[in-house]
């Protein structure tokens, strides 16, 4: 770049070569107005390993049943824990690390977690562009659409959608401000608020342009269940934003993931609470937001914008955080991995903890499964595994808020302990679980 | 400014740059603005926007300009260190490659902190007793990190 | 460079009236050349009680015995557990919340403590300005002193002291520069360096300023032991500050605090490590000091000083804090008291275990001392007591270093687990104890 470049875009932010209107689904389209926030947006197909994140190029062989040349590395083979630990369900079959926004839609159509169960329609709420689906599978309603998506099974809801992620999903057409374009967010949020004694809080009209950096990543990046017979994709939120408070809302209405194929207990799965970890930390409390670390603005000649390729902000540490902080570059990766060093210490003791609770069950159960004891231990398992699954499934490994993981993974060891206590018939009675449906 | 320092600082720009580039650079970039102390000069430099920005809102806006803070508090020291950032400038400006967001050079950073104590000498002695004797000083932006520049 | 030049004109704002030598032992006498910090630091006396923190000044009737009529609230009547978990060691007659450093000589002094055990010389360490009376009693040579009162029994030591800490324990007489006046540091720190590789360190001439801002508070806010019959006060640092790295430490030389009176268990007390756990915390990576916080400078007319009132920064959030967090003094203030309240629910739950492991070993021992169970069960006891210990001793409730807090205090839940784990037969066998002097 030189000075006449400079000076030039100094004059001119950017031209408007097409009109967009909320109708423009393709993020091609768009590029044309916006073309630097679209190339990187096109980036999002790099794979960078991170010590505890980014995601590692594999190479497959392409077959007819998954087409993919390319995919994460298995988190599964990483760990062979996590098989035990969710002994019977799906996520024992095949579970990856994540990697970037232009392989939502193939990663999920495509997971072995398909092969072996029969997958809802709701699941690609967070894994295509779903706005305009939603309108039109709706007639011009979201919320009816989102109803209608939910209760087909997946593969019926995928011929509605064709695109991972797009413009159209964060943006505003015209204004192109963020917008919130999931409903199980509109009510979820809702929910959260009135448990705060804030009634009838409506997201799109309330939320500050500061909350929005954080609440378009937070549509997806939570924890979720399906809720009834209509499969309604609902965030578990009316308590309370914390491992505990989203573990006494399912204790609460009585729901249950699976039932643990080795021990027989009503277990849970929790899945990326990263919205929900990132609450309870300093940076929440400062008002960061996922943006402020995830898009850091950068500057490209005289204008700054978001940087759209959503990744690691390890991989880009000088706009992500020393904006902020001055320390050194090296000195900042130092301080994360110090951080996810300590958390993934305690995550593996927790984990070890839960094996040998396991067996311990399994084996009481082989004995005699209707001991007082193994009732207990079970209703045990359910919060260890919730609680140490909580940190396993959160993807920054602790960063996002390390005191509170701690505290998690420090309650999950507790858990553990009753739990093979109480199969020493001295009985420590779990929170019972509400006799909601099974 | 007193002409015998602009002629200085040109003259330390032209033998440093890159021959006639150089020059033109500084001509071009309004690197003149060296030459006065006038803020919204620095920030003739959309680069230099960041800091002109958090000035505008930090405590010193009304208090010190850019070169108050950023040129040593003697005549010479002063001078020289105008040329030298000029030339840096310059050759930065025009060849790109800098480390963005900009950070501070050491060199700098000294003369940042010898201005604050230079300001201040009356509020800070107290800390210091051993005066020069004292062995390393305390850096003042450790603590007031934000005083020249708003940062978060 | 010019800072020095200015500094050769600078005329020193403070008036000399008298002139200070090495010898100059009272601090009334320092306070007529500088009376700004002689008048805070007299306000150590001051007891405001914080949420965790402070103290609270609790009317008693003097005695013969013990003639204070006004001492800090007893932490174990707060919290009874701590008699069981120190059981059998005299911490479980009396042990009473801290509070300013002008008490500290005759806290130790009259402590219940003092009447249950005889305590050896080296306690007036870090309870009295004992500079001078070391370099009296080695004539000379303050490491010949230290070993001579060291060697004495608690009383004959004290009629060397009669003060608690003075101006000439932190400070140069003539340049008032920070200096180290306490052996044990001298040599816990050249052990510390020499295990990160750094052989023949002298904190005395190889400390920056900086790093002193924190060393003249590590002198005492740190975990000890005296060790061998010469009863040397030792720091446990030679395989580094972690809780591991010092438990390490003590299992290598095969030290034990006491023998549990209700299991049987070579326990450990951990005292004070303030200046251990900050280390591992964000403020230490960041260049943060005890002084910064604890003595944040403060404004008097047209100066600045060091405010010598030490005491908690809650009760001086804008100095201590604000120069360098923006946020509200109430922001900054629940900021703290989150991650205390964190903190203190994972202590109480790490105390509960424990006590349930007592209970099990204590049972345990009455039908069979020398099951093998009972052996591994004392030595993951010892673990976990150390580990709790660890965060309950340390006196900012986890503030110091809220994630390293948090990680300990899940090793020792998990340790209690394995220890009720053992007890059922089920041997993991605890790193073994050294088989140093019992
Ligand atoms: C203060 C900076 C910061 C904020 C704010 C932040 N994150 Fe992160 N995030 C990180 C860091 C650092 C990591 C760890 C990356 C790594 O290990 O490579 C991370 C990891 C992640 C990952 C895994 C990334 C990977 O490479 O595997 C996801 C997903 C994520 N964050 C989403 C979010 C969401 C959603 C929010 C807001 C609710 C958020 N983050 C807020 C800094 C931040
Ligand atoms: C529509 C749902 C959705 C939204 C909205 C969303 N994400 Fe994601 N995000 C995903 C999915 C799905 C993946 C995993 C894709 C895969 O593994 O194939 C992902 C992956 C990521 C990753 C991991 C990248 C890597 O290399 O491992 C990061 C970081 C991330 N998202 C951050 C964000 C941030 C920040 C926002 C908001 C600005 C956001 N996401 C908004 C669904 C979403
Ligand atoms: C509420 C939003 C949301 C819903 C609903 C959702 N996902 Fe995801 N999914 C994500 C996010 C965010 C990621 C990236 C973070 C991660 O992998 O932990 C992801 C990652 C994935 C991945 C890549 C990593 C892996 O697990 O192997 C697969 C495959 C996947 N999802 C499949 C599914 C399936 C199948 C369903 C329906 C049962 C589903 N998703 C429902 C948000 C969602
Ligand atoms: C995962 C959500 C997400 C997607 C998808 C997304 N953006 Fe953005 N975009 C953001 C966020 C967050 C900001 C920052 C907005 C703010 O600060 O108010 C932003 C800002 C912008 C801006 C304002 C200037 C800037 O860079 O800050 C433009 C223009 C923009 N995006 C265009 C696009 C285009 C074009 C696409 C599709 C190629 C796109 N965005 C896709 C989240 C998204
Ligand atoms: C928009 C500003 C901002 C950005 C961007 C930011 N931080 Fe921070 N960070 C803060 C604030 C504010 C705090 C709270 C302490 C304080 O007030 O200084 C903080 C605290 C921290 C802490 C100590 C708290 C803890 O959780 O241990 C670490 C470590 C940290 N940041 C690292 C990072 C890293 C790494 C990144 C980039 C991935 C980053 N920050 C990005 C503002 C930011
Ligand atoms: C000709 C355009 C231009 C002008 C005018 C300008 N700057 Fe800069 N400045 C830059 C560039 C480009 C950099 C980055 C290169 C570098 O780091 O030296 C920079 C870096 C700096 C730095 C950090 C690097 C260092 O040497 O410490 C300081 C401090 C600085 N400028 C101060 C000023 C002050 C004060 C003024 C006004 C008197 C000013 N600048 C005017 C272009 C300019
Ligand atoms: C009150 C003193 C003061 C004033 C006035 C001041 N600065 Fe600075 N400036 C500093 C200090 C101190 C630093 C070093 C910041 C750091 O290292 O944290 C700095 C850093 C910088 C940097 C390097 C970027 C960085 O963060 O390291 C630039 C560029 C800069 N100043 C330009 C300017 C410009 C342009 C102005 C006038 C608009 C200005 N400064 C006014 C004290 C000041
Ligand atoms: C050109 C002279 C000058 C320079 C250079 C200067 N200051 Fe100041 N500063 C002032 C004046 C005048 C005030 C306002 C009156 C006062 O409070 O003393 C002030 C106020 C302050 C304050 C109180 C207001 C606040 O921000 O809290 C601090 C702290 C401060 N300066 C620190 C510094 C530091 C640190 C530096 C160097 C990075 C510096 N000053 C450089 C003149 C200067
Ligand atoms: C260890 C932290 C620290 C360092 C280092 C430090 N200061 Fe301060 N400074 C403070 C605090 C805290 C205050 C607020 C005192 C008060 O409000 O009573 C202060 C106050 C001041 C004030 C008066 C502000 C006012 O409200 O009038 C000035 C001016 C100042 N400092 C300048 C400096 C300079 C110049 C240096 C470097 C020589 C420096 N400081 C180094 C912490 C520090
Ligand atoms: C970043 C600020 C900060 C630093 C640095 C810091 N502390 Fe603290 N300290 C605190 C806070 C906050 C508390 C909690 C006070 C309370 O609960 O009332 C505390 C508590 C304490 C207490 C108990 C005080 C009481 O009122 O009971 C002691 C003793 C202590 N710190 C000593 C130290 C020592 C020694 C160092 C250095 C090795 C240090 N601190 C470093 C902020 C700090
Ligand atoms: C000579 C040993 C010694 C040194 C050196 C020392 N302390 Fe202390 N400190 C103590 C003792 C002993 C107490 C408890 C006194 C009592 O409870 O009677 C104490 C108490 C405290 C308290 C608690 C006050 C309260 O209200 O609870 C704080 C805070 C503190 N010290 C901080 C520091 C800081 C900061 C430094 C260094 C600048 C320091 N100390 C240096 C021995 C020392
Ligand atoms: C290495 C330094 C050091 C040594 C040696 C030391 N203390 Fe302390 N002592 C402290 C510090 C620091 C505090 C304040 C922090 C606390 O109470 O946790 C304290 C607090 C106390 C208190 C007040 C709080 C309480 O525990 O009731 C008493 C009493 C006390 N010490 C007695 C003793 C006795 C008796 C000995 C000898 C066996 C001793 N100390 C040895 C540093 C030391
Ligand atoms: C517990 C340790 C300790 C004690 C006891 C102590 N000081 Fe200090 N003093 C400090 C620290 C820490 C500083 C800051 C030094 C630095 O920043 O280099 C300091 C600084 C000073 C300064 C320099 C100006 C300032 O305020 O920063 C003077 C003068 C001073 N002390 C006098 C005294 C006097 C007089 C006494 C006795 C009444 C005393 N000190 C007792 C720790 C102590
Ligand atoms: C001399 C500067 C300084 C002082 C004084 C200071 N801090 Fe910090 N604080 C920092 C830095 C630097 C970080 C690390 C994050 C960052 O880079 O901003 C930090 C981080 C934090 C964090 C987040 C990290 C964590 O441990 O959770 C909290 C909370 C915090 N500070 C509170 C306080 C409180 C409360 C006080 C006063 C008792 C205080 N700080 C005093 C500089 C300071
Ligand atoms: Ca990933
Ligand atoms: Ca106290």
């Amino acid at each position: 770049t030189n000075i006449f470049e400079r000076r030039q875009e100094a004059r001119n932010p950017f031209y408007r070569v097409v009109a967009l209107a909320d109708t423009t689904e393709d993020p091609a389209v768009w590029g044309q107005n916006f073309p630097h926030q679209y190339d990187d947006y096109l980036k999002t197909t790099d794979q960078v390993r991170t010590r505890y994140g980014g995601s590692e190029g594999v190479p497959v062989t392409p077959t007819a049943a998954d087409p993919r040349s390319v995919v994460a590395q298995s988190r599964l083979e990483q760990d062979p824990r996590l098989r035990d630990l969710w002994a019977g369900y799906a996520f024992a079959a095949d579970f990856r690390e994540e990697r970037g926004h232009a392989y939502m839609l193939i990663d999920q159509q495509l997971t072995g977690r398909q092969r072996v169960a029969r997958q809802p329609g709701g699941c690609l709420n967070c894994h295509a562009s779903i706005y305009r689906p939603f309108l039109r599978a709706g007639e011009g309603d979201l919320f009816a659409g989102f109803e209608r998506l939910n209760r087909m099974p997946y593969d019926s809801a995928a011929a509605w959608v064709s695109h991972p992620i797009a413009c159209v999903d964060c943006h505003d057409a015209t204004t192109l401000a963020l917008r919130i374009t999931r409903p199980a967010f509109i009510e979820g949020i809702r929910a959260l608020k009135a448990s705060q004694g804030i009634p009838d809080y409506d997201v799109r009209t309330m939320a500050t342009r500061q909350e929005m950096r954080s609440f378009v990543c937070g549509q997806c990046h939570v924890e979720y269940y399906f809720k009834g017979a209509e499969k309604r994709l609902t965030f578990p939120w009316a308590r309370g934003l914390t491992a505990d408070s989203m573990l006494a809302y399912y204790d609460g209405v009585g729901h249950r993931d699976w039932t643990h194929q080795r021990t027989g207990a009503a277990a849970l799965k929790v899945q990326h609470p990263e919205f929900e970890l990132w609450s309870k930390g300093v940076h929440a409390r400062s008002g960061v937001t996922c943006a402020d670390c995830h898009m850091p603005y950068k500057r490209v000649g005289a204008l700054k914008v978001s940087d759209h390729h959503v990744q690691s902000p390890m991989l880009n540490i000088n706009r992500a955080c020393q904006t902020c902080h001055r320390a050194s570059e090296a000195e900042l990766k130092a301080r994360v991995e110090e951080i996810q060093d300590r958390t993934y210490q305690l995550r593996n003791v927790a984990l070890d903890a839960l094996m040998a609770l396991l067996a311990d069950i399994e084996a009481a159960v082989r004995t005699d499964s209707t001991a007082p004891g193994v009732a207990q231990a079970r209703g045990w398992q359910r919060r260890a595994q919730f609680y140490a699954d909580f940190v396993e499934a959160e993807n920054s490994m602790g960063f996002h808020a390390p005191g509170e993981a701690g505290r998690i993974l420090g309650l999950s060891i507790d858990a553990t302990r009753k739990g093979q206590v109480a199969l020493r018939g001295i009985l420590t009675r779990p929170p019972s679980v509400g006799a909601g449906p099974r | 400014m007193r002409p015998t320092h602009l002629l200085l600082v040109v003259a330390a720009v032209l033998l440093g740059a890159a021959g006639g580039l150089g020059a033109f650079t500084f001509a071009y970039a309004k690197g003149g603005s060296y030459l006065t102390d006038d803020p919204s000069a620095c920030a003739n430099c959309h680069v230099m926007r960041e800091q002109y920005d958090g000035w505008v809102k930090s405590s010193h806006r009304a208090v010190a300009t850019c070169n108050d803070c950023h040129t040593p508090h003697t005549p010479l020291g002063k001078a020289v260190t105008k040329a030298r950032n000029g030339f840096l400038h310059s050759a930065y400006f025009t060849f790109g490659g800098f480390p963005v967001p900009i950070r501070i050079s050491p060199a700098s950073r000294a003369v940042t902190e010898a201005t604050c104590r230079s300001c201040h000498a009356e509020v800070v002695d107290a800390i210091d007793p051993g005066g020069a004797a004292a062995p390393d000083q305390d850096s003042c932006i450790r603590c007031h990190a934000s005083v020249g520049h708003w940062t978060r």
